[in-house]
């Protein structure tokens, strides 16, 4: 495996995201994009065969023909393709709240210290600056999934102590119970929250920061957090993509695109260090 | 079973004995064919002031040549199911149709933050699976629906729910109060003359959809017989008896996927965006609505046989979506 | 939310979080053969004192064979989930499997009666579709169910219900506890060695009582290959994460009908009520389940060739049984 | 159509059901056996070619193939043959709580003067003399259809005043709204009863005679009540039945004579009277 010269910081994320899909693992993802595609980019590249993973639209197992047309990655054909089973909305419903899935995975717009999520507005819920589309499946994953990972951008505005509205449950106020308080399952809740530049996990429901990219200082991230998350004892160094991770993830994926037309772009130097370059610089 | 916790939102009412008078008298149970134009449909079945569900959306398997017609009627104050929908609501509320939508999620827009500013549009907050399963609620005939999701949000506040304490674990459960929409729209891949009708592949809550609604329109890529449908009962996805009105509407999920059918149309993608990322979608809906007297109407002037045939021919993959 | 009445009875209990626990712990993930014997199945899925339910019944598509195995075994201390049985209840008691029953119907007899007045069986009284109710949400991960019936009976006091005020309408409604049976067994039409299964024509509740159930074993007449299964998804009744054990079992219903493939046995109805309108069932059970080691013994021993090929020869419908 | 000549009380029981049915409605019919039969020989006969009828498995509207096998009236193939739908148990226990079930016909073991239906024990529940097989379907039948007909036999003991057990709902304690405190449906509840000598109707929630057979007197009705029923201003008399219609009946659907074989038959004599006779006498 070849390290590779030149990527976005978002290939990166979902890179990392597929290295760490648990082998024979239920996943729920939410929507297309990057969730889908970790699951898929394991699968591919034989990380994690027998992981499985169900969609909103209730197919369940199915072996994908990639890659997706625009808007196709759910309620398509070629999503759906020779599934173990064809289901409903509530079908996946039904089986996260049985325990059924292992692994929620999420892209997100807004995540707070205990993990809760914002898809709803910016700004206060009568006063607002934007009005975003709502959860969506989001908060049955969040709500149901034993584990729930996120996928977001490392800013400062996206790293936010409280979000602007809980539209999908975290660890709620971070007290032990919270979640169970309100009506959830039990022993359910955030796992991991997946960046360009860091990887984090939780102590005690608290974010935590656990990993950052080689391009990347721990103050660098710091700096982008508004919530400023427990360090780990040690903070790990990710590993780049290889060639083999972005060949599959460029050709049978993300085919327009999506990851790697926006954001910044990391080019490796001859010296074996990183450096991150904008787009169109 | 003490109510914890409780949302302070207006949700729409639920009534389970009215729905059951509603359904004795007017539902019909005699075998009799229900087949009209889009027109007559959407004319008699759609009222202004409905709560409107309408099952997946304007890119997959949506009912979009009747939410197109819904539309050209001019048809206004609409309370809509917003579940799992993407740019349907942008183009209804641009459409000047809805005053208010239960959220599930749709795709972000300027159209409908610009409602939601001046007062023509109310929110009320959900989720994708709360929404099916007030739809699943609504269709079992009962007034609400158990969850263990939805507590410990912020929606949950601007919604119908409740938070109760459950009498057998004593654990807090959340209450979704049901939904009986009065009208659905459905899009099939097969319905016979009298109403049952057939959809292959997933869906989100189609079946739920038609059952908990008081009104059901039904379109359909074909009409195909009812002896037909008869010959393999266990693939019919609808009864007869709780349909209106069937449609036939060949390419009706238009610029949307039929899966084992058509492809959805690449093309109109863009066109779609650039408008909603515009300040107004007049340019659009001009275009593909009001221009247009049908919808067979607008394939024959807007899309043309040769796309039409195009998107069958992209459409490779149709096992599974057969009888 | 107020509680109006409650039954005093017992109930199995309910308990979401802990069916939680166990689908993480047990509930294999992966796409790996399940495949054994009946033998097998039997003995690591059906433990002493469980909860089971089995879907339809001895004369319909029940799982007869798995349940002549259950005999065989001398299983006991057995809660049973008496839907929409006729004989198998009265089979099951006679062999000494049972101990208690959750009543929805059963066919009466002596067997049945004595047991209960010798104290070995204990009574809790539902109904046909409280049950499948009660399994609908142990199918669902929630507590409990809510129903618009079963108020008012006199077997509401002796069943696990509640009757609530609902506190969206502020009407009574009756909750009913779920069930997560420890174990389910499942006849179906097809099935690959995963556990995917197919059933067709109408049933009583099995994908309810499989997704409720802590185990599952299917027996199936064919087994297929999961390549087949997937050529079309829509088909597929139940998924295979939430199976244990998948049985060959042709003739798996006999002597009931499986539909689409065999007729019943008429011949072997009146033998069997014979048997159950006389203070033993031993002799019957002797000949059918004791003396024989297996079912393909049974079939072969018990039945013949030219009986088998006969009901299958009977069965002259098979429009809608095929996938 | 000419009045037949001898023929079984119960068929005559079933033909008066069959000649009542209402055309364009739903039936739930419980099991097999008289309640089916008469909603299948009122189509069979033309008399209501529009009504249509849901087994307790959820088979909708079938064009059932007959005669059934024995144990066959449902999920069997020829019970279900050519229907509009193939459900489950839940699939009609939710139709019909949503109101689309008009009708739901049973077959009873004992009833009472308000309707309420028992099929558990004999005796008291802790000390019963015969154990019965439960409620099974009627329970939901009699909860959620509009209208409850009943078919019965007309004995003293089947006629009580208070059924040694509700398994079945129908008017409760017969004070108004009982139905609706138990958590019913509203606007519910029992209909009619058949038996093979006598029709009842409700007034005011209480079982109320309203037509006799023409072998039998009020007073011998009157006699096989142990609740006396309301008396109707007039009674009227039942046609019986005409050979086209135990035509249909016995060839095509009690072809193995459940509803012949036994209790009592009536022979029409030469001026026109019926004489009752035991069957084997």
């Amino acid at each position: 495996m070849t390290a590779a010269a030149a990527f976005s910081e978002r290939e990166h994320m979902v890179v990392k995201v597929a290295r760490d899909i648990e082998d024979g693992a239920n996943y729920w993802v939410a929507g297309g994009g990057g969730p889908l595609y970790a699951v898929l980019l394991a699968d591919r590249l034989g990380y994690a065969k027998e992981a499985q993973y169900i969609t909103e639209d209730g197919v369940i197992a199915p072996e994908a023909e990639l890659p997706f047309q625009a808007m196709g990655s759910m309620m398509s054909s070629r999503a759906g393709y020779r599934a173990a089973h064809w289901g409903t909305m509530n079908t996946a419903g039904d089986h996260a709240q049985l325990g059924y899935m292992d692994y929620g995975i999420l892209n997100t717009l807004q995540v707070d210290q205990h993990g809760n999520i914002n898809s709803t507005v910016l700004g206060s819920y009568e006063e607002w600056t934007r009005r975003y589309g709502g959860p969506g499946g989001a908060q049955t994953i969040a709500a149901q999934c034993w584990r729930t990972i996120l996928m977001t951008d490392q800013q400062k505005r996206k790293f936010v102590n409280r979000v602007d509205f809980i539209s999908s449950p975290g660890f709620l106020d971070g007290t032990e119970g919270a979640r169970e308080r309100a009506g959830l399952p039990a022993g359910t809740g955030p796992w991991r929250v997946y960046t360009p530049w860091a990887t984090y996990d939780y102590e005690e429901r608290k974010l935590r920061l656990i990993e950052r990219s080689p391009w990347v200082t721990v103050d660098d991230i710091l700096e982008e957090c508004e919530c400023k998350p427990l360090l780990a004892p040690e903070i790990g160094v990710s590993e780049p993509p290889t060639d083999e991770e972005l060949g599959v993830y460029r050709t049978e994926l993300d085919v327009r695109g999506q990851t790697m037309d926006r954001g910044t772009w990391v080019i490796k130097q001859d010296d074996g260090t990183y450096q991150r370059q904008e787009m169109g610089a | 079973m003490q109510v914890l916790e409780q949302g302070s939102a207006d949700y729409f009412a639920v009534d389970p004995d009215g729905h059951r008078a509603w359904v004795r008298e007017h539902k019909e149970r005699r075998q009799v064919s229900k087949l009209m134009d889009e027109h007559e449909a959407v004319a008699r079945f759609v009222a202004d002031g409905d709560y409107m569900v309408y099952d997946c959306n304007y890119y997959s398997r949506g009912p979009s040549s009747l939410l197109r017609e819904v539309m050209r009627q001019g048809k206004h104050d609409i309370w809509l199911c917003g579940k799992f929908t993407y740019v349907a609501v942008s183009l209804l509320v641009g459409a000047g149709v809805v005053s208010a939508v239960d959220v599930g999620f749709f795709g972000r827009s300027k159209v409908v933050e610009d409602a939601v500013r001046d007062g023509s549009l109310t929110m009320y907050e959900y989720s994708n699976v709360t929404l099916t399963l007030r739809l699943r609620g609504g269709a079992q005939g009962l007034p609400f629906v158990a969850a263990r999701s939805w507590g410990g949000t912020d929606g949950f506040e601007y919604s119908g729910a409740k938070l109760v304490q459950d009498p057998f674990t004593e654990k807090p459960i959340t209450l979704l109060p049901s939904l009986n929409p009065d009208v659905a729209l459905i899009h099939a891949h097969q319905a016979d003359e009298f109403g049952n009708a057939r959809i292959f592949g997933t869906g989100i809550a189609h079946q739920e959809a038609a059952m908990a609604s008081k009104k059901v329109i039904i379109s359909a890529e074909e009409i195909v017989s009812a002896e037909e449908m008869k010959r393999n009962p266990g693939a019919n996805s609808i009864p007869y008896y709780v349909v209106d009105a069937v449609v036939e509407a060949p390419f009706g999920a238009y610029p949307g996927i039929m899966a084992g059918i058509y492809s959805s149309d690449a093309a109109h993608i863009p066109e779609l965006y650039t408008a909603l990322a515009s300040d107004s979608l007049d340019g659009y809906l001009d275009k593909w609505v009001h221009s247009v007297g049908s919808h067979e109407e607008m394939l024959a002037e807007r899309v043309g046989v040769q796309r039409l045939l195009q998107l069958r021919r992209e459409e490779i993959i149709t096992e599974g979506y057969r009888a």
